[in-house]
């Protein structure tokens, strides 16, 4: 247990030196990102992770129903044609926050990924994606009914 | 202790399919019990997926990711019967770790 | 005028004689529910409506004429026109109650608002694209009809109580059952009937 | 003539208009319900369950392996697609949570009273329901086969066929308000007309089912149990005579239908 927990930190230690060093990139030591999480608009969740402007870019597919049956499940993929795609997130800008779930690839990923998120109401989901040091986005409308008896 | 999640791994073509469902409540934060408390914040804050001993992916999730989270990405460099692991981390640091052998 | 008086007495005899004899089916059926918050086991004590209405081939509309006939002159006589003659309200209040499906579930409480949740069933203002298709649509209700003084009386009875035209209609007895109250009743009404309403543009 | 003619022809377009929004609003939702079909949460529930039926449990510290659910003890392949059904041992026509529970209290010793009690997604009721998502997803691909011989079976798929009709509560409703014809909606939910094969097939053989909006397994008690809360009725009890005989109902109009289960709803 001792060995094991000195391992671990002995482990921490490299693995902080190697980020620091640059070593291995920033992603793979990453931590939560909080500001980003808690960021209401794209201009602020885009700060947050580290970019200034993002230009819109028809090699970003966003996989979304135009129609969501229920909020409480959203599907949302994300497709990037862009050479050295890194960073993949996903925005619902009418949400409290907007931003859903970040991506950091590895460079064996494929520019690739499908989630489910909620979305409170019919509002634009953006995808963010950061290829070659850029960020680039793209959006599309998704509109959530009612349904079911309760309204 | 969390409950287990599902893992699938299909390679095709050298391109790795992961499909993963995990038990996760996705707590927002934003809700009110019956007596009108609000639900704490409870949710996954972080994945990753290693094969062979090397981190191939990584995501981040805020508490706008439905309940019973789904996640589906794809990497390079895997081949059957290798093994794909995933581990989860949430808000109040419970964790879980699940594999699958790629089929 | 005197025969339609006994036809109705007759029928609410019919009524008071099966409620006291319980079927051996009602019995089972009841023995397999419990009263829960606001849904009481009364719930389940049927009026003649919903009697006859519980007959597949009644529901279909066709079996006993004569029956059907006198359930709807029953329904008839519980319709209560506005108490000081004002029929509309506000169509925007309106388009709120239709949205709303919400009340009068175990899960609900005694003084949750009731909507009217019209757009379960109808299509009305267009722009609203989940909308059901049990009740026919309602868009340009007005425009297409007009406002006459018997469009807006047999609008309100509708609503007040549907079964006054079609004993087993799918549509909530909802003045009847006091599901609205008048004014949401004319808030509703000003949706369907108010030339400003967007369901007549 | 032509301005009447104009007009007619505008009306008419404006009502094709109506139906086409309407068509492609469906129509998008079924592409919504695609896009979720992979990766259905009910397998979380269907894995627990599993491992639920294999561990030794309970007072008498006995597995679920030699349950009986029809087919013999411990045969799960099939046997959702065959309840409800008539049980020798228990004199009574059961569903598959009903009998769940027989075998719960028999072979482990748990007090059924309590799991009766308990409410959905509570106390071992909970198990019962990870047992569900495990039966029904070895019935998945097979024919609906409920019998309706015995003369139990009968007595209650008549049963069923009163209860289904059966009009009450503050809004008139009974399930043939929503569910006796083709091609209705509520909102955007088509709702299958059970009174036929093919509705009846596309309510039996969906349930139980994830259930996207509340982000749960629903096992059918809970569905039919919904259905009554919207009716506005008092609560049906739990693996009850009228819930049971709805499923019989149902299953037996379904026979010769798909088992899809579980599925994936709204």
């Amino acid at each position: 247990m001792n060995l094991k927990r000195r391992e671990a930190l002995r482990l921490t230690a490299i693995i902080g030196l190697m980020a620091a060093t640059g070593l291995i990139s920033q992603a793979e030591a990453a931590e939560w990102n909080k500001v980003a999480f808690d960021a209401k608009s794209l201009d602020d969740v885009l700060k947050s992770l580290g970019g200034s402007s993002a230009d819109k870019s028809s090699a970003i597919t966003i996989n979304a129903p135009d129609i969501a049956e229920n909020g409480a499940v959203v599907p949302v993929g994300v497709t990037s044609t862009l050479p050295k795609t890194q960073q993949m997130a996903i925005l619902v800008e009418k949400n409290p926050s907007a931003l859903a779930a970040q991506f950091l690839l590895s460079a064996d990923s494929e520019a690739f990924v499908a989630s489910r998120v909620k979305m409170g109401q019919t509002s634009n989901v953006h995808a963010l994606v950061k290829a070659d040091g850029k960020w680039y986005v793209t959006t599309k409308e998704v509109k959530v009914t009612l349904g079911g008896c309760g309204g | 202790m969390a409950d287990p999640m599902r893992v699938r791994a299909q390679e095709n073509g050298g391109v790795v399919d992961v499909k993963v469902l995990m038990k996760h409540d996705m707590e927002t934060g934003q809700r009110k019990d019956a007596s009108g408390k609000v639900i704490p914040a409870h949710h996954i804050t972080t994945l990753t997926a290693t094969c062979k001993g090397k981190q191939v992916f990584e995501a981040q999730f805020g508490p706008a990711v439905s309940k019973d989270p789904f996640l589906n990405f794809k990497f390079k460099g895997g081949a059957k019967g290798d093994t794909v692991s995933i581990t989860w981390v949430d808000n109040k640091n419970d964790k879980r770790t699940d594999e699958a052998k790629i089929s | 005028m005197k025969k339609l008086h006994l036809l109705v007495s007759a029928a609410l005899v019919v009524v008071a004689t099966s409620a006291v004899a319980q079927s051996k089916f009602e019995k089972d059926h009841a023995a397999s529910f419990n009263a829960k918050g606001i849904a009481g086991m009364d719930r389940l004590d049927r009026d003649d409506t919903q009697k006859f209405c519980s007959d597949p081939v009644a529901l279909g509309g066709k079996g006993d004429a004569k029956k059907r006939e006198a359930i709807e002159k029953a329904n008839m006589a519980t319709i209560k026109l506005p108490s000081d003659g004002k029929y509309f309200g506000d169509w925007k209040e309106g388009e709120k109650i239709a949205q709303s499906g919400r009340g009068a579930t175990w899960t609900d409480k005694a003084d949750t608002v009731i909507g009217g949740g019209c757009y379960n069933c109808h299509q009305i203002n267009k722009k609203e694209i989940s909308h059901g298709n049990i009740g026919p649509s309602l868009w340009n209700y007005g425009k297409i009809r007009g406002n006459s003084v018997d469009v807006v009386q047999y609008t309100w009875g509708k609503i007040y109580n549907a079964k006054a035209y079609n004993a087993c209609s799918n549509m909530p007895r909802i003045g009847h059952f006091k599901l609205l109250n008048e004014d949401q009743m004319r808030h509703v009404m000003a949706l369907l009937l108010d030339p400003e309403s967007p369901v007549n543009k | 003539m032509k301005t009447i003619m104009k007009s007619a022809l505008l009306v008419s377009l404006s009502a094709m208009a109506g139906l086409a929004l309407a068509q492609s609003a469906t129509d998008d939702i079924a592409k919504y319900r695609e896009m979720i079909a992979d990766g259905n949460p009910s397998e979380l529930y269907e894995a627990a369950g599993e491992d639920i039926w294999q561990k030794p449990m309970g007072p008498k510290n006995a597995t679920l392996q030699k349950c009986d659910l029809g087919k013999g003890p411990g045969v799960v392949k099939g046997a959702a697609a065959e309840l409800p059904r008539y049980f020798k041992d228990t004199n009574k026509v059961q569903d598959l949570e009903s009998r769940i529970i027989t075998c719960m209290e028999k072979l482990q010793g748990y007090d059924p009273k309590e799991i009766i009690s308990a409410g959905f997604e509570k106390g071992k009721r909970k198990d019962v329901e990870a047992v569900v998502a495990y039966v029904v997803t070895h019935s998945k691909g097979m024919k609906i086969n409920v019998p309706n011989k015995h003369p139990k079976e009968k007595e209650m798929f008549a049963m069923g066929e009163k209860a289904f009709y059966f009009q009450g509560g503050p809004m008139d409703f009974s399930c043939a308000s929503c569910h006796g014809e083709d091609g209705k909606r509520i909102r955007l939910q088509d709702l299958p007309n059970i009174t036929t094969q093919k509705g009846a097939a596309l309510g039996f053989g969906y349930w139980p089912a994830y259930r996207v909006s509340s982000g749960n397994f629903w096992t059918m008690q809970r569905r039919l149990n919904d259905c009554y809360r919207q009716q506005r009725f008092p609560e049906p009890i739990y693996i009850s005579d009228v819930t049971i005989a709805l499923s019989v109902y149902m299953g037996v109009k379904a026979n010769g239908g798909e088992m899809n289960t579980p599925g994936l709803k709204r």
